[in-house]
């Protein structure tokens, strides 16, 4: 039971906020807010109770030291995602939608957790439909933006289509293995040609969720039609999930085709790197410009798992938690800055500096993690994901990501150019920001600065990951 | 009933199915045509799943359950996805997929 | 706890001061204080550094301290000093201390600027202090990083433009560095054991060939970004003509240096096989940099273009002479770096007083200035003949070891380039003198340059102390060049086991 | 035994002096300044006067000869394990000579620029830039090492420099001045590759290694040639370079005749009695190498002779008297080359190196007379061409008989001076090579006869209108005037052949009457036909001029040497390669880099299609994505 105590927490909170929902009087829906955010804190602080790990279910649900600490994370990258949404709820429009937002959000959560610790691939896609869906109703949340409903569209039929083809690769994995457990599976598969088409399209299914190109179309269009704080969600949270299983799979049930798949990442790194940044370069309006940034990110992150040693993992576990810091700490900035002006794009942030110095030291300081500037943990991330595919002997791809960062810094540079070297003739207003937002803003930085001088975290997950041989 | 039918009849229509779908879903410009196509996809997924599971590995019945939870959730999907479709219908007063393109590049 | 982090600490102290401190003056006066910190510092650094040799420590590093920061990749935070870290850490001393008085009167956002200023001093400090190749990086790029605020916003010209483009060019070239640090790291124990960025215990191994011929361009190259290496080097005129004063006097005299430094101690000193197979190709890019640079000085209009293009040019001959492999050049090019350091931090000093003065960089918009600004002239001249190699003054002493150093080698190949690379003493001499002469002498062209007033107390503090650095290393160079040739030690071992004897 | 130690403070005392009057410069008022300075001066005067004494009487010899002792010396650098700068003392007799000379005709010049420069703005200035000159020409005059000479080489270098470009405001003087030290500058670069080539051959920046009895530049360096040359001989010749640009030796004279505009105390005291000798002292210095690599002295003696001819016939041309000066000098410094250049090695075959010493030592007297007496006329009638003046003897007496007395010097009319020192050289060239013999007959004609020239022109003639009559100088410029007259006319009795010599032994010395008196009878001809054509005014002169035509035209002109060099460096250098230069970093370094980032935003501008907003698009990309996967198995697969 207590195995799988991280979902039983969430489901608990889920169902709470249902009955306070149907008992809530409509004009006090707004007070949801604090205890919703206070029990998702609960929630995280429990999950770091150390508990026992094992399998449930004939193996079909299993946790280990590392899934539990997987967890954690996507815990900890959606309670900040609450918090930063507390200032866009108060919004009137969304006043009786905010234990709504909360109940799909906690369930995409859910579906996380389960997919992260399946054990089977039924389970695995139980979990990958429970993440997804909720989040197309969230990304259609804000009913009277045509945008917003757009990229729910977006959503909800490019991931349809995307497990579909996801399906059907399962389905030539059964048929080829007769078995849907992963235990069983990896000593099954060996790459047979059937076998390999399946896993082609489970990739592309997978590859999906986690945009690499060519599978990344969707991100820019649903990232900037959704609420600022769900496509910050999708961009970290969900992102991660996904990395995080696909690195446990191809680790473990396609160990064996691992010179294969390492050679389909290593043109697929280069192409999402390349074209993400390259997409990213001409940008104007901030969500979309994070949206392909993020793509860039990704690309990055597989440089991890093509590392194929424990190392490797760990810098992939490593690399998504500081990218969930830094991500979060320039989409919270995107935020409350077009919850309060309505302003998205890069020019308005013209003088920014001089106006809100704070939220501009903040947005810069998640700029230069993302990337890779010390001495922020950003650079961390980037240094050991780069040492990771080194120790694997791929310099030239490592030059190829490295001159990609330079690109990348390029544009980071164009939005701080945009805060601190510009003077606007109508800057946007100073304005005081409220509690959640700062707590949020906080979060991030104090995650950004501490993860990479205490070289603590790195051991613990570096302690716990594991790699192919 | 299907007492000896090869396993290849069963592929072969699925792979029919699943391409039949993927065309629709490229080429209908109606949302609903396109999530109709999509049912046609996961069904031939289903076919899969089943055939393999009753002919290759009769012995247990992952397949079949595989199968329902299919079923389910595509049920869930095509709910959310027509939810949208309608609020995209209020929005702007038709369901072309292609009126959808305000953000790009 | 070596005394060493302090000249990290007291940078972090002196922001957090600024951070605190309300008024411009309070800003201004708490960056003083830490700054002279600093140099105090580095003075009893150096004091200390000389003493613990007399007294015949012959450790090949001092006051080193070593701590685990991540384990697993084995990196440490390793810092320690020999001779030449020493004399590059009071070189940058020296620099920032005469920078915070030169950017006296910055009146808009002073407590960035300061900030961003100090930020990136520590920086400074930290590469040269760090033994182990992570934080040496680590440091770097904090060093290079904020010149991208300190030009993009107090800047002048196409700040924006020349911001971006030094911001891209250097980080490009560190992106080469990190490349060949992996690799460095992952050759470090060709035969077993843990692998490790100390730069000290790489230098202890044979890394094998294959791998330094690889990894070498890409050290060289990378850190030769910041060093001005001739094609890569054209970051430097449109920044230092852009950047404000001090940040022009910081990286022109400091930063450029990072990139001198980092060939020699990590390019040249851990891939001496390489290099000796290499160094052909770097001479010729560096000998054409040298008089390049000095011909591309003569053309020039604009004060800060003129000088920027004799930096490439002296910074061209850091490198040549590092490439050259011997005692006796690298020395020279050690001093070369702290001569050009301060004399160029000088130079800019003087044109951004001037700059303020007469609102213009154009020299023939001006003359006859020795008139009404004698301080400031003499300052100029002095600088100038300091700049053209004037014994009595640094850059003698720097320029006459190199080539007495590269002339050491007996073939046709160096004996040509230290030839060409030594006539670039007359070509700087024309240029200066061309400036001088238009600038300082001849008859007032401008009438409002008639009520110009001379430099003020702080223009004269920063002036004073650069001067004085420049004079005391012409007048009595030995104890610098005894303290450099002791930490030249090991690494010419290791060159000669490595290759071709150089004698 | 002596202690010599305390000759370092020759050297420290302008040094001190120098940096106290420039620091405070401002402070005092300006006279306070001149004074320091000249004290100074007197001091140093004082103290190269003992030594000498004590050296050339005091100090007992060895084996006859004259020790070269290290009174003092200091390393200042440690470049190689063998090689190390040091900064000290020599004494030897050329060294000790020149200290006498220096000192001597910079106090002078000190005393008379107190009256000369008195009211000029910068006095201060002046004085304190003087001390540095005089430091500097010490301190090379005494070096123990090549490197240390060539440290002074530059500063005196650069003290001439800031004293040509003393009148700052005046464009020409500025341009002089860059001209002055661009032009040794390069040929420096000549002496510091000799050093080099030198140094390395040899190992070592000793004087006393290097010109001793076995020194290793005479065994290293001989066999490897180049260009039909031997290392050594190629040092020696970039040395001789540098000393030929110092000593404004054809083709590097250009320099000379401009830096006149400087004041003229110091044109006296840099441009014609000491640092232009500097060329001379330096090959004296190396003699013995030179003399072992005879196809370098070849080369000396030829420059040294020609220079001597084509600066004389300049100067009979020129209308500015310090210009005609400028150029009698560097004729005489060709003398003194050509001497060194005929010269042999030890005893009597050293005549030609005493000589040229001798020279040496009498050149600087009468023509530091020469040009305090050329001060004290420009000073009476402000202005500098001879053409303006005329019958200025009755005016300026003591100016006048100095000044006589000097032009009989140059002109090498016994007893004065001249005459002694000249006709050595005479006899030198003669025994070692008739051509350059015949020359420097027709340059000693020529020499009396432009000085005369100058000399009728200026205190002769019928006079000009002044407007204000001219008048004698104050008593701190004839002083000195006097006192060099004093010198010019008994400096030729010294017995040179006693005390300096090639390998400073002594030898008796005998006035060769067949060479001399020709000679003599050569430079009375040319004194007459200067009195002919000069001490009335007549037009004889402009016909004669009109009559050699073209030539004339060339001399007045230079031979047009300026010329070459301005196009040389302005249109070659500065149009050619630097401009180019400047232009292909601005357009081809940097545009390329610019080019990556042009390139990057079209490239991602161009790509923007691909995101079309269009949802089937994206499905279809998505689709061809799993289909290119699929082929990529599919070929990873067959092999």
């Amino acid at each position: 039971m207590l195995i799988m105590r991280h979902e039983l927490l969430l489901i608990a909170i889920t169902v709470i906020l249902l009955l306070v929902e149907i008992f809530l009087p409509a004009d006090k829906k707004h007070s949801i807010i604090t205890p919703a955010i206070l029990l998702m804190a609960v929630v995280l602080i429990l999950g770091f109770i150390p508990g026992p790990t094992g399998i449930l279910f004939g193996g079909m649900y299993q946790t280990t030291a590392l899934i539990v600490m997987l967890k954690n994370i996507l815990n900890i990258g959606a309670f900040i995602v609450m918090v930063q949404s507390a200032d866009w709820l108060r919004k009137p429009e969304n006043k009786e939608k905010i234990s709504e937002y909360y109940i799909l959000l906690l369930s995409t959560l859910i579906g996380m957790q389960y997919m992260v610790s399946s054990g089977d691939f039924l389970m695995f896609y139980l979990g990958l439909e429970l993440a997804t869906i909720p989040l197309a109703a969230l990304a259609a949340f804000e009913r009277f933006k045509e945008k917003s409903a757009e990229a729910g569209v977006k959503l909800i039929f490019s991931s349809a289509l995307s497990s579909g083809i996801l399906l059907y690769g399962l389905s030539m994995v059964y048929g080829t293995t007769g078995t849907l457990y992963f235990a069983e599976v990896g000593p099954a598969f060996t790459g047979t040609p059937l076998q390999v088409l399946g896993f082609i399209f489970f990739f592309a299914g997978m590859a999906f969720k986690i945009s690499l190109v060519p599978f990344h179309l969707w991100t820019a269009d649903v990232y900037e039609g959704a609420p600022v704080n769900i496509s910050s969600y999708l961009s970290v949270v969900s992102k991660g999930a996904a990395a995080f299983i696909l690195t446990i799979l191809l680790y473990t049930v396609f160990s064996k085709i691992a010179l294969m798949w390492s050679n389909v990442l290593y043109i697929i790194i280069i192409l999402t790197i390349t074209l993400g940044n390259l997409f990213a370069i001409r940008q104007q309006n901030l969500k979309r410009f994070l949206a392909f940034s993020s793509i860039a990110q990704a690309g990055f992150i597989l440089l991890g798992i093509i590392g194929q040693s424990q190392y490797g993992m760990a810098t992939v576990i490593y690399f998504v938690l500081v990218y969930i810091f830094s991500n979060l700490g320039a989409f919270g900035v995107v935020s409350i800055i077009s919850n309060r002006t309505g302003c998205e794009t890069i020019n308005d942030y013209d003088g920014l500096y001089r106006t809100n110095p704070r939220l501009a030291m903040t947005m810069m300081l998640s700029l230069f993690s993302l990337a890779g500037i010390p001495p922020v943990a950003g650079f961390f991330g980037k240094f050991f994901l780069f040492a990771a595919a080194a120790n694997h002997g791929l310099y030239i791809l490592v030059l190829i990501a490295i001159i990609n960062t330079i690109i990348s810094l390029y544009y980071y540079l164009l939005v701080i150019k945009a805060m601190f070297l510009n003077r606007s003739d109508r800057p946007i207003p100073k304005f005081k920001s409220d509690f959640y937002t700062s707590l949020g803003l906080i979060l991030c930085l104090t995650g950004i600065f501490a993860i990479g001088i205490f070289s603590l975290v790195f051991e613990v997950i570096n302690g716990l990951s594991f790699g192919l041989y | 009933m299907f007492e000896g039918v090869p396993i290849h009849w069963f592929l072969v229509l699925s792979t029919l199915m699943f391409f039949i779908g993927i065309y629709g879903f490229l080429v209908r410009k109606n949302l609903i045509t396109m999530l109709m196509s999509i049912e046609l996809i996961l069904n031939s997924v289903c076919i899969n799943f089943v055939a393999f599971n009753k002919i290759l590995y009769p012995g247990h019945l992952e397949g079949m359950f595989f199968t329902l939870f299919i079923i389910a959730v595509a049920a869930a999907e095509a709910s959310v996805a027509i939810a949208i479709i309608i609020n995209i219908y209020r929005r702007l007063v038709n369901i072309d997929v292609e009126k959808m393109d305000e953000m790009k590049y | 706890m070596s005394f060493l982090l302090l000249f990290i600490v007291i940078p972090v102290l002196t922001v957090i001061g600024i951070f605190f401190s309300r008024t411009h003056m309070q800003v201004k006066w708490t960056a003083v204080v830490g700054m002279s910190c600093q140099l105090i510092m580095a003075g009893l650094l150096i004091y200390f550094f000389l003493a613990a040799r007399a007294a015949g420590n012959t450790a090949e590093i001092l006051f080193s301290q070593d701590m685990v920061w991540y384990k697993n990749l084995n990196i440490h935070f390793f810092i320690g000093v020999d001779g030449v870290s020493v004399a590059m850490i009071g070189l940058t001393s020296i620099v920032i201390f005469a920078g915070i008085f030169a950017s006296w009167d910055v009146t808009d956002l002073p407590r960035e600027f300061f900030t961003s200023l100090i930020l990136l001093s520590a920086g400074v400090f930290g590469f040269f202090i760090s033994l182990d190749l992570f934080t040496l990086f680590l440091f770097y790029e904090i060093a290079v990083i904020p010149m991208y605020l300190l030009i993009g916003i107090w800047g002048s010209g196409p700040r924006h433009y020349s911001a971006m483009k030094l911001t891209l060019m250097l980080m490009g070239g560190s992106a080469l560095i990190m490349l060949g640090l992996l690799g460095l790291y992952f050759n470090s124990a060709p035969n077993g054991g843990p692998l490790t960025f100390n730069l000290i215990q790489i230098s202890k191994v044979a890394i094998p060939m294959p791998a330094q011929r690889f990894f070498f361009p890409f050290l060289f190259v990378g850190f030769g970004v910041l060093g001005a290496l001739f094609p890569f080097h054209t970051w430097s005129p449109d920044g230092h003509a852009s950047a404000p004063t001090a940040v022009s006097m910081l990286h022109a005299g400091v930063l450029m240096k990072l990139g001198g430094y980092g060939c020699y101690r990590v390019a040249v000193f851990l891939l001496p096989g390489a290099a000796h197979e290499m160094a052909w190709i770097f001479l010729i890019l560096t000998t054409i940099g040298v008089i390049y640079g000095a011909f591309g000085a003569i053309w020039q209009k604009d004060l800060k273009y003129i000088n920027a293009y004799s930096s490439v040019s002296h910074c061209a001959l850091v490198l040549f002479a590092v490439l050259m492999m011997n005692q006796t050049a690298m020395n020279g090019a050690i001093m070369q770096m702290i001569s050009h350091g301060i004399m160029t931090a000088l130079f800019f000093a003087l044109i951004g007083m001037i700059y303020g003065r007469t609102h213009t960089r154009y020299i023939n918009e001006m003359g006859g200035l020795m008139k009404v600004m004698p301080f400031l002239g003499v300052a100029y001249v002095i600088g100038g003949l300091a700049s053209l190699g004037l014994p009595g003054f640094s850059g003698f002493v720097a320029e006459m070891t190199i080539f007495v150093g590269s002339f050491q080698h007996n073939d046709v190949f160096h004996r040509v380039c230290t030839i060409i690379a030594a006539s670039s003493i007359v070509v700087t001499a024309v240029y200066i003198l061309r400036v001088v002469g238009i600038l300082l002498m001849g008859k007032i062209r401008n009438p409002e340059f008639n009520h110009i007033i001379d430099a003020k107390w702080f223009d004269r503090i920063s002036v004073v102390t650069l001067i004085l650095g420049i004079t005391a290393i012409g007048m009595a160079p030995l104890w610098l060049s005894d303290m450099i040739n002791n930490g030249l030690v090991p690494v010419m071992q290791r060159i000669l086991l490595a290759g071709p004897i150089i004698h | 035994m002596i202690d010599f130690s305390y000759t370092i403070w020759i050297l420290l005392i302008p040094l001190i002096v120098f940096v106290v009057t420039g620091l405070t410069g401002n402070r005092f008022k300006p006279i306070v300044t001149g004074i320091i300075g000249t004290a100074g001066l007197g001091v140093v005067f004082l103290l190269s006067v003992i030594t000498a004494y004590k050296f050339f009487f005091v100090l007992d010899k060895v084996g006859g000869a004259f020790q070269r002792l290290l009174a003092f010396n200091h390393t200042w650098l440690h470049l190689t394990d063998k090689l190390h700068i040091d900064i000290g003392v020599l004494l030897d007799p050329i060294s000790v000579m020149m200290l006498i000379v220096i000192s001597t005709v910079s106090f002078m010049v000190h005393i008379y620029s107190l009256g000369y420069m008195k009211g000029e703005k910068g006095f201060a200035r002046f004085f304190s830039i003087l001390s540095l000159f005089s430091f500097s020409m010490l301190g090379l005059v005494i070096a123990t090492n090549i490197f240390q000479m060539y440290i002074f080489w530059e500063l005196v270098g650069v003290s001439s420099f800031l004293l040509i470009g003393f009148y700052y405001e005046k464009d020409s003087a500025v341009a002089a001045s860059k001209k002055a030290f661009i032009v040794t500058r390069f040929a420096d670069l000549g002496f510091l590759i000799g050093i080099l080539l030198l140094s390395y051959t040899t190992g070592t920046f000793d004087f006393i290694t290097l010109t001793g009895p076995n020194s290793p530049a005479f065994t290293s360096g001989q066999g490897i040639m180049f260009l039909g040359m031997s290392t050594m001989t190629w040092s020696m010749l970039f040395v001789f370079m540098g000393g030929a640009g110092k000593s404004a030796m054809f083709p590097l004279h250009i320099w000379l005749p401009d830096a006149m505009e400087g004041p003229t105390p110091v044109s006296a005291l840099i441009h014609a009695a000491t640092m232009v000798v500097a060329g001379v002292y330096l090959v004296a210095r190396m003699f013995p190498i030179f003399h072992h690599e005879q196809s370098a002295l070849e080369i000396v003696a030829w420059v040294g002779g020609f220079t001597s001819l084509f600066a004389a016939v300049i100067a009979c041309t020129q209308y500015d008297i310090k210009r005609v000066l400028a150029y009698s000098t560097m004729s005489q410094i060709g003398y003194m080359m050509l001497a060194l250049g005929v010269s042999g090695y030890g005893g009597e075959d050293g005549l030609g190196y005493m000589a040229s010493m001798f020279h040496l030592f009498t050149h600087a007297f009468f023509k530091a007379l020469l040009f305090l007496g050329a001060g004290a006329i420009i000073h009476a009638v402000h202005s500098n061409y001879m053409n303006e003046m005329g019958g200025l003897r009755k005016y300026l007496p003591i100016t006048h008989a100095t000044f006589l007395i000097a032009c009989l010097a140059i002109s090498g009319i016994p007893p004065f001076a001249g005459f002694f020192s000249k006709d050595e050289i005479l006899v030198a060239a003669f025994h070692h090579n008739k051509a350059l013999f015949a020359m420097e007959y027709l340059v000693a004609g020529m020499t009396a006869f432009y000085m005369f020239r100058l000399y009728f022109n200026v205190f002769w003639g019928q006079e000009q209108h002044y407007h204000h009559t001219p008048h004698e100088a104050p008593v701190t410029m004839t002083i000195p005037l006097i006192i060099l007259a004093i010198g010019s006319t008994f400096a030729g009795f010294i017995p040179f052949t006693k005390l300096v010599t090639s390998d400073s032994l002594p030898f008796e010395s005998h006035t060769e009457w067949g060479i001399a008196i020709p000679s003599i009878l050569i430079a009375l001809a040319g004194i007459g036909i200067a009195t002919m054509l000069y001490m009335k005014k007549s037009d004889t002169s402009k016909k004669i001029a009109t009559a050699l035509g073209g030539f004339y035209t060339a001399a007045y002109g230079k031979f047009y040497i300026d010329q070459v060099y301005l196009f040389i460096t302005k249109k070659i250098l500065f149009n050619y390669v630097s401009r180019p230069v400047a232009w292909f970093d601005r357009h081809i370094v940097d545009g390329t880099m610019n080019q990556f980032a042009y390139v990057t935003n079209v490239v991602s501008d161009r790509i923007k299609g691909f995101q079309s907003g269009q949802l089937q698009q994206y499905a279809l990309v998505f689709i061809s994505g799993v289909i290119a996967l699929a082929l990529l198995f599919i070929y990873l697969w067959t092999n």
